[in-house]
């Protein structure tokens, strides 16, 4: 039974029934014991199932993520809370380097069944070290899925399909989206890895968005809508293995590609889109497709510069007319 | 120490704590655009160390970083300015408030990443020595931090190769929700200086003289390249872990107890006692300091926002 | 007067006249000193400039690489050695969020010159650990420049920029050039940040190559060359800021891209200069552009296997062909 | 100590050695595609660690991993053929010299980044805890290693969950061409146990019996619920980093003197001291070692080398 919940809470629903399923799933990070996460994300978990499985660390992203590829080598299914991506940075040889090849390695001996959570993007002025979006890092390596969720229903399927899944996941939470509510059915469901959403249908330009830029893209396409424009929304939800098949059915009908991507545009992931498109499916496009991205520059903290580098509704809606426009 | 030293001591702490209590009004009025993380009942270390700095000494510090800043000498104006995003901050607005600097008096970052301070405070004290000159790098940090690689591996690398830093480790007593015994595995911190064969203490960090005392110690050390040392200074984080946080993990009684033994109380009632101060000095040193801050709060909030574009000013090309 | 010397040769060439020339130039890394370095890229220099500026380290990349930002920041150059790129995903906070931001978040009030060195790429049997070419990472981080010399000729001329360069520049230098030679002048020469150099021309066809994959591409060029196949390759040297200019007048002449390259194909500089190439010249494109990467897995350690996962001269050659057959 | 136990550790260190010089040769004669870094002289402390350990105990190992495997029982013929990128290696050739796999015996990850296996050893202790069993798990690291940020990130956190840890630090005097004394700031690197709370001992690693003594305290504070233990093992690496290495770095005289303190050696000596062993034994026991070794040579260079395409089995779609 389906019922309205925020993104936080579907989260919080989707480990709860993991960890009542499987006994081998815990929760490690910075506070997510009794105090419940950062952002709340744990909160009530641990009166659940006790300080054993949310098991509060130091701050030593290294060691969390290390620690939860021995404990994974072993049968268990760590949930590793890395807080804010940006402290990923400190731990990236034991997630890229560790996590993501041991299976490999060992000629498929072992296995790491583990889930690396991170909260990305933008907030509110949250400046320089804590606005990070720069998972294509983990798209760029061999052995690591990511998921990116945008609604609640999504957070919940994809965080159960993240727990059950053999190999290491990063799972991604937007932070602008733990509060928007949205419809998720109250018992345990998963939504398989690689395979995208069309959240929104349309046929004279395709936009591929993730996390926090579906909306922004959703609310573009309302928008165009009134002016005879009519925009496709697909969200990848995983950005690696990513739904190719989808992508490309939707530019055939379309003609028209705009990626908007919150990370940067150099090797990132609306890079990554335009390249797959045009190298499959050049034929079908009918102008060059284009992307919207944060701008190439480290994220200033005062709210009008802030806003400046960032997509938002309005420039979805403009790069849109502007492609439109564009030379055939 | 002076009796001009003993009182400037206290002008810092009061600087700090009318500042932060400024930010804490400028929080909730929604003039500060993100949570910020106040430093007050830790004001006599920021105090006590930086007291006896050169303007050409550097320092590092963390996210709670405020009143290092102002214990540096960095004008109230410039922080509260940085932390409400405007123009005239100290940082133009890119910064904010975990990323603050003014190199010129040798404020030479706050760091929003847990520990990231430590390696730059060690670069830059291997810099003074390689310069040839006698300055001291300082770098701030808290428990929390001392838990993290980037801690290990800068002690290490600044024993060998006998660097003029002072490590200042403030053990508020929690990291974010996590209290310090959760998490960190030794009793005292400033025994962990035995790993790297540097001195290190552990002195009560809500008295200024004890911090002063071991600066004194340190600083010596360092100007005449005898290396670095660890100062572990215990306080207590009497607000939340940032503005917002009701910091409902403590323990009971802990706040209460902790603000008996505030820093800017024991230390006026020391001078008192000393005849340094009378009751009505310290209620005119009170009242200067929240006269400044209140002056900065309001050139703050009277200040302009930088303009979207100067987001791209020292992008560079790329 | 140029004569013919091995690339590092002419890579420690650079260094030793830039520390001749500016007392403010040090290096720094596990064994730089006394032994030289890994590759001996530093052989004789400690002999020359003494133990204080070619400082051996503890295994401890994290604080090489900051140690290296606050030296920065206090008006030294100073050249941090990684060793393996591997090894810089220890390292990354203090490259990606320190030494990368704190000149942004400074408003300028500080800068961070240095140059961190890493050899990159396959070698033989280098295995998971140390056969990374992940630079694409640094790619996406705002306030990093990124170089990969593919001659001793740029070896040289880039590290020379690289160290007087007033932000942070990864220096990359692929394991299997080291002992290529060419002819390298023996006075100082800046070879200017974001300009490539087209190795070879041609007309029919593009090739965007770095590293060890422009002597690659020239290879298969020249076999092609017997079939009646035109190709012209561009090394842009400096990947980021990558000069799109040069690249984009190549391919509006011979109408077709292919890059070829060694890091991983998704969100890899590969699919960057594919999508920048096709959001900016589509029209000029005749034919579906195509990569060649190292295929996207772990890399295996036994020869077989693992010369089956990267990119050869004949591959190159192949996916030339493929892509001049493919439907127009 | 019984004497069977006695013997078996002459056994797996003789084992040791002739692999390891059996890949010396082999790499010579370029069947090891790549540089490999061979543990000769190190052997008493796998040895000595391994021979306490159950089947289901486990380990982490590094670079430097090939006697680690053989002492907690990976037969030579798999070990060598991995190094040789054969199928028959314990990885089919995908792992190679630095990384060796077989965790059915608890060889669970030879690992190329320095410091890397101490975190996952410590996660394997974690799980060992939770699931409430008394195993226990031992990572191997070099001197190197025990300054790099892992190294204290692991320790903390290993002794504040009190988990069934053994922290085995082989200090072999060297990392690549770096001496200990130039890059470690503490002189017995098992003091910095002191830094969490939890024992820390510093032996001789040429002496089988005092790692084996060190070890039997370890691991019965482990089995127990006592938490983690860091064993510091002094030994010398008596090659060079890596085979083709001159080591041209060594001091006068060293590498002689380590030689005459050799830990198979000293072992059989004392053996012999005590009676329990002739020196006819002793031949022959090294006759078997060195039979085994050559044969599991034979076998390496015998085998098929992995099919190309099979580089992309186990890569999943992605
Ligand atoms: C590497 C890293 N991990 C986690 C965080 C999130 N975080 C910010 S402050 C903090 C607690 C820091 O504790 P401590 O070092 O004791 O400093 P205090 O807040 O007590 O001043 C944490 C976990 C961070 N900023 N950086
Ligand atoms: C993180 C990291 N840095 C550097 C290296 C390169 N490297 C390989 S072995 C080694 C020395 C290791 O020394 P130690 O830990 O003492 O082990 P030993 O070689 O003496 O057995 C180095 C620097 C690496 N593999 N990983
Ligand atoms: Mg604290
Ligand atoms: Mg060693």
């Amino acid at each position: 039974m389906a019922r309205r919940i925020r993104f936080i809470e579907a989260l919080r629903e989707g480990m709860r029934q993991e960890m009542e399923r499987d006994p081998s799933v815990f929760i490690m990070g910075e506070g997510v014991g009794p105090h419940g996460s950062a952002f709340k994300q744990t909160d009530g978990l641990c009166a659940q199932f006790g300080e054993e499985r949310l098991r509060d660390t130091p701050i030593s992203e290294l060691a969390i993520a290390g620690t939860a590829v021995g404990a994974a080598m072993m049968g268990m299914r760590p949930i590793a809370d890395l807080m804010w991506i940006d402290f990923s940075m400190l731990a990236m040889d034991q997630i890229c380097n560790q996590a993501a090849k041991l299976r490999y390695i060992s000629n498929g001996q072992v296995k790491v069944p583990l889930v690396y959570r991170m909260s990305t993007g933008k907030s509110k002025s949250n400046a320089a070290h804590h606005s990070g979006s720069f998972y294509s890092w983990f798209i760029n390596t061999p052995g690591l899925k990511v998921v990116l969720p945008s609604t609640p229903n999504d957070a919940k399927g994809l965080i159960i399909s993240a727990i059950r899944d053999d190999d290491p996941v990063i799972y991604l939470e937007h932070k602008l989206l733990f509060n928007v509510r949205g419809d998720v059915p109250e018992e345990p469901f998963a939504i398989p890895l690689g395979v995208a959403e069309v959240k929104r249908e349309g046929t004279d330009l395709t936009i591929v968005a993730t996390g926090a830029m579906v909306g922004f893209s959703l609310t573009a396409a309302e928008a165009l809508a009134k002016e005879g424009i009519s925009v496709e929304v697909i969200d990848p939800r995983t950005l690696m293995p990513y739904d190719g098949a989808t992508i490309l059915t939707s530019v055939r009908k379309t003609g028209n590609l705009l990626c908007v991507e919150e990370g940067f545009r150099y090797c990132g992931f609306g890079s990554e889109i335009i390249a797959f498109v045009v190298e499959n499916a050049m034929d079908s496009l009918r102008r060059p497709p284009r992307q919207l991205t944060t701008m190439h520059t480290t994220i200033p903290f005062s709210p009008p510069m802030e806003d400046y580098v960032f997509p938002n509704p309005e420039r979805v809606a403009a790069a849109v007319r502007a492609l439109l426009k564009s030379e055939a | 120490m002076d009796n001009a030293m003993k009182v400037r001591l206290l002008e810092t702490m009061l600087n700090i704590r009318k500042a932060e209590l400024q930010l804490a009004i400028l929080y909730k009025n929604g003039k500060v655009p993100c949570a910020a993380h106040l430093y007050e009942g830790q004001e006599a270390i920021a105090a006590g160390v930086c007291a006896q700095l050169r303007v050409d000494d550097c320092l590092t510090s963390t996210h709670r970083g405020h009143g290092h800043c102002i214990a540096k000498g960095m004008p109230m104006k410039e922080m509260i300015a940085e932390v409400c995003a405007r123009k005239t901050g100290c940082c133009g607005g890119k910064g904010g408030t975990m990323h603050l600097f003014k190199p010129d008096i040798g404020v030479m970052g706050t760091i929003g990443i847990v520990g990231a301070g430590i390696p730059v405070a060690t670069g830059i004290a291997l810099a003074m020595k390689m310069q040839k000159t006698d300055r001291v790098a300082v770098s701030f940090f808290g428990d929390g931090a001392a838990n993290n690689g980037a801690f290990h591996e800068s002690l290490n690398l600044a024993s060998v190769w006998k660097l003029p830093v002072i490590f200042v480790c403030e053990n508020n007593r929690y990291a974010t929700s996590v209290a310090v015994w959760r998490s960190t595995s030794v009793e005292k911190i400033g025994d962990r200086a035995a790993s790297y064969s540097i001195p290190g203490v552990t002195v009560d960090g809500n008295c200024v003289d004890e911090v002063y005392a071991a600066t004194e110690a340190a600083l010596s050390r360092a100007r005449t390249g005898q290396g670095p040392t660890l100062i572990e200074a215990v306080t207590y984080r009497v607000r939340g872990h940032y503005e917002g946080d009701d910091a409902a993990y403590r323990k009971q009684g802990e706040l209460t107890e902790a603000r008996e033994h505030d820093p800017i109380e024991y230390w006026k009632q020391k001078l008192i006692e000393d005849g340094v101060l009378r009751e009505e000095d310290f209620a005119a040193l009170a009242a200067k300091a929240e006269a400044e801050a209140e002056e900065a709060a309001a050139f703050a909030v009277d200040s302009p926002f930088p303009a979207p574009e100067e987001a791209l000013i020292l992008t560079a090309q790329i």
